[in-house]
């Protein structure tokens, strides 16, 4: 164990634990935004076993999540879009999301003085703003329905079928 | 000397493991899915074994929940569809029509 | 079968294959501490055909008939969707209606798109140097496309993907590894033998003999394959429809 | 520890059974199989590892400074990855046509095949 | 030659790859012929390398044959070509052409475009499991496994429209990928022991060990799980019947005809080579296992045959109850009881498929598969009738067809209360063809009155064919024909049996032992013994149908087969643990 791989497993398991255990109970949209939060805590730590194996190539996992997590959030924000917005807006999801963004943004910066300027520094940045930038993205369009103001989601095929197996 | 880590991701997988069973809603299952899929990633690398972990990244956060929500757009996510028949037979369209 | 009695037989077959598996890791050799002479043998002969990626060369070359099986499979499962899904005769399709998407999902779903082809490329690309490979970069570029319909439009998505053509796409690309082994083959080696092509400089794009050809050839069938499979399902989900759903 | 991860995996395929004998809706019972395979990535990989090792990945590190963990594992549960996947998708296209044809999703309710 | 064994599995997949990409463009016709080309050329080629296999073919894909400098070990994936294995590569590869010349002009309108579709499925459905039957690496073997069923699952599912179709394809489906995720589970135990793949390897790693231990007997019952899924042994049977009655009759021809019958192959090929040395099973646990499950399997599989009105799930049932036979032969582990089993599949294949075939004919002409609904209906249908009747004959084990040469061979390595067994099952089985031959065909007894229990019945099918025929096309007539006079010919051709044992006996022993089965005077009288026993059943069911019609005290036996996946997936995990439970003792002993 070094620094990198003990301040990562701090991470995963405070981290990752609780995003597991806001997935896995509570409202609809509480777990929609765990499961964002989710791929948010991974991809840095990701980067920091990366850093603490030793092993530069291990940053490609963290670029896949980085692009893909936020891609996996917006299909539930689309896909559900109706139902998050019936749940009405919840505030809860709005800090943890910015401390988890400003988490991720600290790691990259870290990394990026350790590693200092050249091609992996830019890799590195690459994986920071698709980082923050997908997660903030993701999160904003799960708490305000996916599209604007959750109106026009109501209108699909998916939401009526729905309506009717209610009534 | 890893120990503590993979100790605590395998936790992590054995936990979603259980939630994904535990929750029975697809589309909540979806969820768990996707954070189960999350885990297994961060295992496969802290097992030392990055290519699994991306393909079960690309797989696992992006195309399977898509897959599986795509699917419960389509057939419902109440057991009973949007029928509420009993669906003994296997008319089913018919039935759809009778229960509006 | 009541329930009580499908639980009463699953606790019972769980207890006695729990107890088996148990009784099996106890005798497991130590976690980390196992022998593994075929994984040994691998990593020398990956490096010497001047594959840095030992995964790639196990999967492209030294077992590339176990990658032959498992694209096929993929292969099968994509006709096999395709034929499952067809639209039968008591459906008929609604375009559906245009979507509006809030401005900053829209914006970031297109910038990010063409990093995500890019990356997934890049991911193929480097599939004999670091980790990744046709699968993975394939999986990326193919979902990437489907930003298209999570940040724009379902009609966006579907201007720009012809799906007969990734079906053909996905056809020819396991065409082409197939022929790629007969060809070995005919050159008077073994089927899938990686020994017509000189094996390149290590740790460089063009090292490995056929190794990246055969990597690309799955890149291009995983990136075909996935395209088709969220096509139809996508279709499923928002096109097609049963007679008179639509009325309620 | 010496087994721990062999008997992680083998816990999570016997959940993953749980999940599919007593599921109630046949797109949860085609997402407890995906546990039970996940199962058999955690088993391959835990077989693989090698204490200190890491990726036979030479890209960044010299072939021969490290020890390495087995790369034919990975090469399986790569494999295993992709069949996974792909028959995930193949049984989530039957669940569609079974709950078009038969109007519901509880395997309950599907007793027509039976004696 | 050697170098041609990867091209069983190459030929078949380019050509599903050709169809699938050419088969929007080419009329259905041409398709078709393309598909029958490619299977009749890979048959070709399966027979061409069968006579070659003796020494067996051994071929390391790749080029990476072991080298003595690299001590003796591969890093590559090993094919073996032995008598069996081509055996059951030509068997796959000659039913396929069957089935598609059967299916010739048969489908329904293809989807739109989508002309090659079909046969490209039949196609990596050959591929899958020529590539199975020739694997000498357990992972390889996993991946053919794998690929022949998924393109099980989709075949079975074919026709959308149909309800039960589809539910028994997605049963079958999630059945039997559990169970091959339970054999790669076994492999995973396997390779964490033996740090091997190829089969022998794994065998030698396993001896070098010492005796067996708990790992051993876990790593051997999980993949017997997944082989035994795949042959549809009780309790790991349930999948069989609702995927059987459901699919295309020409995919119901490969299924039963051999599909499942590799499962048995299967078990045959892993415990002779990985388990059979001193640090694998011994044979006294392979050997409970597989004659109680065999026993169970071969008698319940005949109790519900029995039961069927929906001739297909009848033809299923029997399937199930022959595999229970093979299993048995198997068990015994006697280089007779391998004979035995080896001619019996090659007899049973034809005649399984014969019989699904002419079940297909009805299907397609009535719209129905319900042996009550059909009574004397298909009076005017005189060469199917003649075929039905002598297929159950067959089955039956009227000598001189192969299954009942197969039959007297295995009854006599299984011997005692195992031939009891033998005859009764046959008997009961071929009873049902018969009785629903006469009924059928032939319009006897009375008209049977609707049962109270609940059931599957086999009425309201959509034929397979655009309508229902008018005109049977001579394919769907002549292909039952051929098949029948090819299981009469494994019989009848006196140095046929001779060439199987050889084969088997190489591919077991190492050519150690030679046996040569023939005719008995006793195999001979056992099976006029079954045939006679059939007919008379049969007989007995026509006229007094009361008497043979399903009592009360069968209900539960046959609510085991609830249709629930749920059930299904509750007896696997039971089921492998009683394996586990039936190998253990020796395991301890040994």
């Amino acid at each position: 164990m070094n620094g990198w791989t003990t301040t990562a497993t701090v991470a995963l398991a405070g981290g990752l634990g609780a995003t597991l255990w806001g997935a896995a109970t509570g409202p609809l949209h509480r777990r929609a935004v765990a499961q964002n939060l989710a791929s948010a805590v991974t991809a840095p730590a990701l980067l920091l076993l990366a850093q603490g194996y030793g092993r530069p190539a291990y940053v490609d996992l963290a670029l896949v999540l980085a692009l893909l997590g936020p891609v996996g959030t917006l299909v539930f924000a689309r896909l559900l879009a109706g139902e998050l917005a019936d749940g009405g807006q919840s505030p809860g999801g709005r800090g943890p999301t910015l401390a988890v963004a400003a988490y991720g943004a600290l790691v990259v910066v870290v990394l990026c003085a350790v590693t200092g300027p050249s091609r992996a520094m830019v890799k590195l940045l690459v994986v920071g703003v698709l980082l923050v930038a997908g997660n903030l993205i993701a999160s904003k369009a799960l708490s305000g329905g996916f599209g604007t103001a959750g109106a026009s989601a109501g209108k699909n095929a998916g939401q009526e079928r729905e309506s009717n197996g209610r009534g | 000397m890893d120990d503590p880590l993979i100790v605590v991701t395998l936790l992590l997988v054995a936990a979603a493991a259980t939630a994904a069973v535990a929750v029975r809603d697809p589309v909540r299952q979806a969820l768990v899915l996707s954070v189960l899929g999350l885990c297994l990633a961060v295992l496969f690398t802290v097992l030392q074994a990055p290519d699994v972990g991306l393909s079960q990244l690309a797989v696992g956060s992006a195309l399977t929940p898509l897959l599986l929500m795509l699917a419960v757009r389509r057939v419902g996510r109440r057991a009973k569809g949007t029928t509420g028949t009993t669906g003994t037979t296997g008319t089913g369209d018919g039935e759809r029509e009778k229960a509006r | 079968m009541t329930r009580r009695v499908r639980l009463l037989v699953l606790a019972l077959g769980g207890a006695g294959l729990a107890a088996l598996l148990v009784a099996a890791c106890l005798d497991l050799p130590g976690f980390g501490r196992a022998r593994h002479p075929y994984g040994t043998r691998a990593v020398h002969a990956s490096l010497a055909r001047h594959t840095a990626n030992t995964i790639a060369a196990v999967n492209f070359d030294q077992r590339a008939f176990d990658t032959l099986g498992e694209m096929t499979i993929l292969f099968a499962s994509v006709l096999g969707t395709v034929v499952l899904l067809r639209q039968s005769r008591d459906e008929k399709r609604a375009a559906p209606e245009a979507e509006r998407v809030a401005a900053p999902v829209r914006r970031y779903a297109l910038l990010v798109l063409p990093v995500a082809v890019v990356t997934g490329l890049y991911i193929v690309a480097h599939g004999q140097l670091s980790p990744g490979g046709g699968f993975q970069g394939g999986v990326v570029a193919a979902t990437a496309l489907h930003l298209l319909y999570l940040g724009a439009d379902y009609r966006a998505l579907t201007r720009v993907r012809p799906v007969g053509a990734f079906e053909i796409g996905d056809a020819l690309a396991t065409c082409s590894y197939l022929v790629l082994g007969l060809a070995c083959l005919l050159a008077g080696a073994a089927f899938l033998a990686n020994t017509p092509l000189p094996y390149g400089t290590f740790d460089t794009l063009a090292s490995g003999g056929t190794v990246p050809l055969l990597n690309a050839a799955v890149g291009m069938e995983v990136a075909c394959a996935v395209v088709v499979l969220l096509a139809h399902f996508l279709d499923q989900a928002v096109e097609i429809e049963e007679e008179g759903s639509r009325s309620g | 520890m010496t087994v721990f991860p062999y008997l992680v995996a083998a816990y999570v395929f016997l959940a993953g059974c749980y999940g599919l004998a007593t599921s109630r809706h046949l797109i949860h019972a085609v997402g407890c199989l995906s546990v039970c395979q996940a199962a058999t990535y955690v088993l391959l990989l835990a077989v693989g590892y090698r204490d200190g090792g890491t990726a036979p990945v030479f890209s960044d590190i010299e072939p021969g400074s490290r020890p390495v963990v087995d790369p034919v594992v990975q090469a399986l549960t790569l494999t295993d990855v992709v069949v996974g996947a792909t028959v995930t998708a193949l049984l989530l296209a039957l669940v569609i046509q079974v709950v078009k044809r038969h109007g519901t999703a509880d395997p309950d309710e599907l007793r027509e095949l039976r004696g | 030659m050697n170098h041609l064994l990867p091209l069983l599995v190459a030929f078949p997949l380019l050509g599903a790859g050709l169809l699938a990409t050419a088969g929007r463009l080419l009329p259905r016709i041409a398709a078709e012929t393309v598909g029958v080309v490619v299977s009749a050329g890979t048959a070709a080629l399966a027979l061409v390398l069968l006579l070659d296999s003796s020494p067996p073919l051994v071929e390391w894909v790749g080029g990476w044959s072991p080298k003595a400098s690299k001590g003796g070990e591969s890093v590559g994936i090993v094919l073996v070509g032995d008598g069996v294995g081509l055996g059951m590569a030509a068997l796959v590869s000659v039913l396929t052409v069957a089935a598609l010349a059967y299916s010739w002009r048969y489908f329904d309108e293809a989807p739109e475009g989508r002309a090659g579709t079909f046969p490209a499925l039949v196609l990596l459905f050959q591929g899958g499991m020529c590539g199975f039957a020739i694997a000498g690496d357990l992972f390889n073997a996993f991946v053919f496994f794998e690929l022949m069923s998924v393109v099980a699952y989709a075949l079975t599912g074919h026709r959308v429209e149909e309800a039960r179709a589809v539910q028994g394809a997605l049963i079958f489906g999630v059945v039997n990928s559990l169970g091959a995720y339970a054999m790669l589970m076994g492999i995973g135990l396997l390779y964490a022991r033996t740090g091997e793949l190829s089969l022998t390897a794994i065998g030698r790693g396993l001896d070098a060990h010492g005796g067996p231990d708990a790992l051993t007997l876990a790593a051997f019952v999980l993949v017997l799980t997944g082989l035994l899924v795949k042959a549809a042994a009780v309790p790991f049977h349930f999948w069989l019947p609702d995927a059987h009655a459901v699919a295309p009759t020409p995919v119901c021809m490969l299924l039963s005809g051999v599909m499942v019958e590799l499962g048995v192959y299967g078990v045959w090929r892993v415990y002779g080579t990985v388990f059979s040395g001193p640090g694998g099973i011994p044979t006294a646990g392979l050997e409970r296992a597989l004659l109680v499950l065999g026993t169970l399997t071969a008698a319940g599989g005949a109790f519900l045959c029995w039961y069927q009105r929906h001739i297909k799930r009848m033809l299923a049932y029997s399937t199930v109850s022959h595999v229970g036979l093979f299993l048995v032969a198997i068990g015994t582990l006697t280089p007779e009881g391998d004979d035995g089993a080896a001619l019996y599949v090659l007899g049973h294949a034809g005649v399984k498929a014969a019989l699904f075939a002419v079940a297909g004919i009805l299907l397609d002409r009535y719209g129905s598969v319900d042996e009550k609904e059909l009574h004397g209906r298909a009076r005017e249908l005189r060469a199917p009738a003649v075929l039905f009747a002598v297929g159950g004959l067959a089955l039956a084990g009227l000598p001189p067809f192969g299954t009942a040469l197969g039959k007297a061979v295995s009854e006599e390595a299984a011997g005692g209360p195992f031939t009891v067994l033998y005859v009764l099952v046959s008997a009961v089985t071929a009873g049902a063809v018969l009785r629903v031959a006469a009924r059928v065909f032939l319009g006897l007894g009375p008209r049977p009155e609707e049962a109270a229990q609940a059931e599957t019945k086999g009425t309201g099918e959509e034929p397979e064919t655009h309508g229902r025929l008018g005109r049977l096309p001579d394919t769907m007539v002549v292909v039952p024909a051929v098949l029948l006079a090819a299981a009469l010919t494994a019989g009848a051709v006196p140095g046929f049996a001779g060439l199987v044992s050889d084969a088997v006996s190489e591919a077991g022993s190492g050519g150690a032992v030679v046996t040569t089965p023939r005719w008995t005077a006793a195999g001979v009288l056992l099976g006029l013994l079954s045939t006679a026993l059939a007919a008379g059943l049969a007989a007995l069911a026509v006229t007094r149908p009361h008497v043979t019609a399903p009592h009360a005290w069968t209900g539960p036996v046959r609510r085991l087969q609830s249709g629930h996946v749920g059930d299904y997936v509750a007896w696997l995990v039971a089921g492998a643990a009683l394996v586990g439970a039936l190998a253990w003792p020796a395991v301890l002993g040994g």
